[in-house]
């Protein structure tokens, strides 16, 4: 929830840093970004390990923290001798609160927009809500935009606060911690933060500037107004989609891919039902257990990704596309391909 | 929080080998809890997922109708892993059940209509359950003329043979059965493919007449235009899609055509709304 | 660990080795009950996977044995698992799986005698090494 | 490079233009430096867009398969050594027939590795371009000259096959291969260890796997319909990121390519966690050689090793 009140600014010292860290961990389940050789990633932060907010952004999203590449959902037991064998039983799972230090406006927007999926009215995602409501989510805004970034034209920006609870940005020997939510107002107290400061016009400032840096946009407007059976039968996919492999690299470090197997596994007599990642890239995916599969092609997959983000989600929702413009899918496809090229062909196209 | 992905535990009560290939079985099944079967309250033309622990969940549609209490029943054909292990396991064995999911037919709508229901193979379990339904006492004054259009391949390839048989002597209910072939010399229904027997049999489309059609992909090729022809509105045509499914609520994301979820606002679409839908089917 | 016993799935030529075991359990020779039997149509028929899944599922040790080279009853068949075999072995080797949980032999339906001898010896050799762990799925 | 390009065009134009043709798969210049994007090419347009740089790497002859099961055209394909030497297993194992296929061939110097390039650099990279065997590394504020030798992808540096093995047509003359090339040294590095450390050595190289497939995708020998992981009666692996089922996924992939492997790169170019993939294909490559003097892709008339047998080998 949004705080009703002019928001508030605090002044952090980077000086006392660590200290404050370690606050922090005492009441929360601290992850944030490491070093890892050339590229960062998330991680659980051990004790007296700090994140490393001196980066650009990590590899892959950071949506594990919340929704784990692989995750246990029951556990069984196969004996019959046993009490209720073959019952599902829920497994035991740590949802004590934890917090994400660092997390980069985009990534963080991206949470809101997998909510739509898996917190509905009718139904909701225990795994994903329960873990989504421990999180407190502590941003870093982005100073110095990579040229893939395309946030602005993608419903976000390089210091957006939404999906956040406190946005830091940093200023050189401090940060500015604007506390956005009173979810941030508890972390901001489990810190010790309590250097008031007026500091609006200075991250405006910086906020106009960070925004300049970014060069690269896409087209999203006449996207709703589209037919969809017109973009589905537009000629340009098979030039599009001609290079895609049908790896999953693409949906794996996507902030915003949620799709979803489930599975079990055995190990003697006792069983788990487990979830883990899937992707449209894959032909298993949507394949019948007849033989039969309504995406057979590497085309109509491809084609199913970028519908899926750039129309269906648009009409499903009318809240935009479904991509924060994190660039992360442009700069890891081992073939090149981009979403912002397919974004401004489908945008552009007329029948 | 409900966690809508635990499957309810149900005991297998009854296993009934429909077809002679034995590729069919109907499962009856009780709840282990039975306070769990107030809670799975289901409509005709829905499904649920059957676990199998240690194999996974597999989509059925459900072939009870909520008129039936005591127990919910399901058609399986032996095709993948989970319901080749289900075909080889016995009466009083545990699974689990996880519903009931999807819509339904839409019998708000239908109510007071004329009901045409065109089935083939072993996608009639839905609309045997609808069947059902709709001849319970308290329902039947409920509707108009009800015509039943069910094919298969041959005699031994029929489901439910018995209460077929049943209704083929109701004054409540047309019913057309048809096989492909048989030499059986005895055969006093139809013999001819679905498309065919519904020309012949099906009444004329209009405002008050709807067409429910399950079966598989080419019969409904083939049946479609034969209902145009006899000039039904695509709305008042309604169709059930089959997909790939894992999580049955609308989650994993697999079984998205256009902006739907076969599995939430599916898997029971008029054809008017799936002209509309990319043909990814 | 002293009463640890380890696990050997064997995979056994129907025409030829399926035989010897035959034999050498009809001769009521000793050989030890570690080895757990799969026959095979061909040596042939071997696929890494088969390996890789006994080990996945708590094998110590594997032991594929055929027909002598030349005796095959498909003509051929075991010529290319010689082929496989050898690649694999090494392959094993660099991925992590010790040399001597592995084994290999030609044994014909008549040398009953042969694979008791080679039974107990891929026993020792497998016992030598201990249990296995790497490629086993653990719950 | 531009007299490569002009040359590569020029032969495309006119293969269309004969109906020799039907279609052209080269590449075309990609929105990010340092790549370029698999493309095919129909119209003289398409043409126009067709580039050959150090960015290469992608072997096309991975866009032959599920392409041409569905169509009978006539292909043109643009190929350096190594993907000819993957048209010649795809000819062998007879998933495409030499005569639908016209091979443009590219006389190669190597493909440059992006990734060791960025990881030179503090700052992000906006521009690489290249001249002779220089790579020259822009953004803002500075500019620096790399020597391409120093940046060439691992495998293109102990490549001992630049030149194309089956051509029709070569879009310029034919490179000096490299010689004295120790195209072994890690693997017999990795011989060397005692086998804990070896399993140690894999464990810490895959424990980044997010099992993408992408090295299984990119590669031209994987075209199985179902690959061993999708299947699931039985189902040899699983399909979590467990670190078993990973490091299965990884033995058995690079199994199936025992005998096939031409050491092209694209699996490790194509991995997005850097995961040095070819660890596993090339002591496979190493004990081929060794043991049958077999190098993949070489000939078009000679089975590849797992598919013949001598009667004499000593067991």
């Amino acid at each position: 929830m949004n705080l009703g009140y002019t928001m508030k600014v605090v002044r952090i010292d980077k000086k006392n840093w660590v200290g404050d860290i370690e606050n922090l961990s005492r009441s929360y389940r601290l992850f944030g970004p490491v070093k890892d050789d050339n590229f960062h990633r998330f991680e659980e932060l051990d004790k007296d390990k700090l994140p490393d907010l001196d980066y650009f952004n990590t590899r892959l999203s950071p949506k594990s923290i919340v929704y784990p590449q692989s995750e246990t959902m029951f556990e069984y037991c196969l004996d019959e001798r046993k009490k209720d064998h073959h019952v599902m039983k829920e497994a035991s799972k740590d949802y004590s609160q934890r917090a994400v230090i660092g997390i980069r406006p985009c990534d963080a927007a991206a949470f809101l927009l997998v909510k739509r999926n898996f917190d509905t009215p009718e139904c909701k995602d225990p795994y994903w809500v329960k873990a989504y409501e421990a999180t407190t989510f502590v941003g870093l805004a982005c100073n110095n935009p990579h040229s893939a970034c395309f946030c602005t034209t993608a419903g976000c920006g390089p210091f957006h606060e939404d999906g956040l609870d406190i946005l830091l940005i940093d200023a050189g020997n401090h940060y500015f911690a604007k506390i956005i939510t009173s979810k941030g107002e508890n972390l901001l107290k489990a810190a010790g933060w309590d250097t008031k400061v007026d500091a609006g016009k200075e991250i405006e400032s910086m906020k106009q500037n960070a925004e300049t840096g970014i060069t690269s946009f896409i087209a999203t407007n006449k996207l709703k107004d589209k037919i969809t059976a017109d973009l589905f039968d537009a000629p340009f996919w098979e030039d599009m989609a001609f290079a895609c492999i049908n790896c999953g690299t693409c949906t794996y470090a996507c902030p915003t891919c949620w799709c979803f197997d489930i599975q079990d596994e055995v190990h003697g007599c006792s069983g788990t039902r487990m979830r883990n990642w899937d992707s449209c890239m894959y032909p298993l995916f949507t394949l019948h257990g007849s033989g039969y599969n309504p995406r057979n092609t590497g085309m109509q997959r491809v084609r199913q990704r970028f519908m899926h983000k750039l129309k269906y989600y648009v009409d499903k929702y009318d809240n935009g596309i479904q991509c924060v413009g994190c660039g992360r899918c442009v700069s890891l496809c081992p073939v090149n391909i981009d979403i912002r090229k397919i974004c401004n062909t489908m945008n552009s196209y007329e029948k | 929080m409900q966690n809508p992905y635990l499957p309810y535990p149900v005991r297998i009560d009854e296993i009934v080998t429909e077809t002679e290939d034995k590729n069919l079985k109907t499962f009856k099944l009780v709840f282990l809890n039975p306070a769990d079967e107030e809670k799975f309250y289901y409509k005709a033309g829905q499904f649920a997922e059957l676990s199998v622990a240690g194999k996974g969940e597999i989509p059925i549609g459900i072939a009870s109708s909520p008129t039936e209490k005591g127990y919910i029943m399901f058609t399986v054909n032996k095709v993948g892993l989970v319901t080749t292990h289900l075909h080889s396991m016995k009466e009083g064995d545990v699974i689990g059940i996880r519903g009931p999911l999807g819509n339904s037919y839409p019998w708000d709508i239908l109510q007071g209509k004329n009901i045409v229901i065109i089935g083939g193979g072993f996608a009639f379990t839905t609309l045997r359950s609808s069947i059902v339904y709709m001849l319970d006492p308290v329902m039947r004054p409920k509707f108009k003329d009800i015509h039943v259009i069910y094919g298969a391949r041959s005699p031994e390839m029929l489901l439910y043979r018995d209460e077929l048989a049943g209704w083929e002597n109701s004054s409540d209910i047309n019913m057309h059965i048809t096989v492909d072939a048989t030499d059986d010399p005895d055969w006093k229904y139809n013999t001819g493919f679905v498309p065919t027997i519904t020309e012949q049999k099906a009444l004329p489309g209009n405002a008050e007449t709807y067409a429910i059609i399950c079966g598989p992909p080419i019969m409904i090729k083939f049946t479609q235009p034969v209902l145009d022809k006899l000039d039904y509105a695509h709305d008042h045509i309604i169709m059930s899609l089959e997909m790939r499914m894992k999580c049955g609520i609308g989650m994993c994301g697999r079984c998205n055509i256009g902006k739907e979820f076969v599995c939430k606002d599916g898997p029971v679409f008029t054809l008017a709304q799936l002209d509309k839908m990319p043909k990814e089917f | 660990m002293s009463d640890w016993e380890p696990k050997i799935v064997t995979f056994l030529c129907n025409w030829c080795s399926y035989g010897a075991a035959d034999l050498a359990g009809i001769s009521r020779m000793q050989y030890p009950p570690n080895i757990r039997v799969i026959r095979i149509p061909c040596t042939g028929r071997m696929s890494p996977k088969f390996i890789l899944t006994a080990f996945r599922q708590g094998a110590d040790g594997v032991w594929v044995s055929g027909c002598h080279p030349g005796d095959c009853h498909y003509i051929e068949g075991n010529y290319y698992a010689r082929r496989k075999f050898a690649l694999f072995k090494r392959f094993a080797e660099h991925m992590g799986i010790e040399p001597d949980r592995l084994h290999f032999s030609w044994i014909s339906s008549a040398e009953g005698t042969r694979f008791a001898e080679v039974a107990n010896e891929v026993v020792r050799a497998v016992k030598k090494t201990g249990p296995a762990s790497g490629y086993l799925k653990a719950a | 490079m531009i007299e490569y390009i002009n040359k590569i065009k020029e032969i495309s134009e006119r293969l269309l233009k004969e109906g020799i043709v039907d279609i052209i798969i080269g590449f075309r210049k990609g929105t990010m430096p340092m790549m370029n994007e698999p493309c095919f090419a129909k119209s003289p347009e398409d043409i126009k867009n067709l580039v050959w740089d150090s960015n290469c790497g992608i072997n096309l002859a991975n866009y032959l398969t599920n392409y041409s099961a569905d169509r009978k055209e006539k292909i043109g394909i643009i190929a350096k050594g190594c993907d000819s030497r993957n048209i010649v297993n795809h000819i062998i194992e007879n998933k495409i027939k030499r005569d639908q296929l016209f091979i443009i061939g590219v006389p190669c110097k190597g493909m440059v590795d992006r990734r060791k390039i960025v990881s030179i650099f503090e700052r992000e990279i906006k521009e690489v371009t290249e001249e002779k065997n220089k790579i020259i590394v822009k953004s803002d504020g500075f500019e620096k000259i790399l020597k391409k030798a120093e940046v060439l992808q691992e495998n293109c540096a102990i490549c001992i096959h630049r030149n194309p093995v089956v051509y029709d047509e070569l879009v310029a003359d034919l490179v000096e291969e490299q010689k004295d090339v120790d195209r072994y040294e890690d693997v017999r590095r990795i011989e060397a260890m005692p086998v804990e450390k070896k399993y140690k050595l894999f464990d810490d190289l895959l424990s980044a796997c997010i099992r993408c497939y992408a090295c299984r995708n990119a590669c031209p020998l994987c075209y199985c319909p179902t690959c061993f992981v999708d299947e699931s009666r039985p189902q040899w692996v699983g399909k979590s990121i467990n670190p078993v089922d990973i490091r299965t996924f990884h033995f058995l992939r690079a199994f199936h390519c025992a005998g096939r492997c031409t050491d092209c790169g694209a699996c490790e170019s194509a991995c997005p966690m850097d995961i040095k993939v070819r660890t596993f294909t090339k002591k496979l490559e190493k004990d081929c050689f060794e043991l049958y003097g077999w190098e993949a892709g070489m000939s078009l008339d000679e089975r590849p090793p797992l598919d013949t047998y001598k009667f004499d080998y000593p067991d």
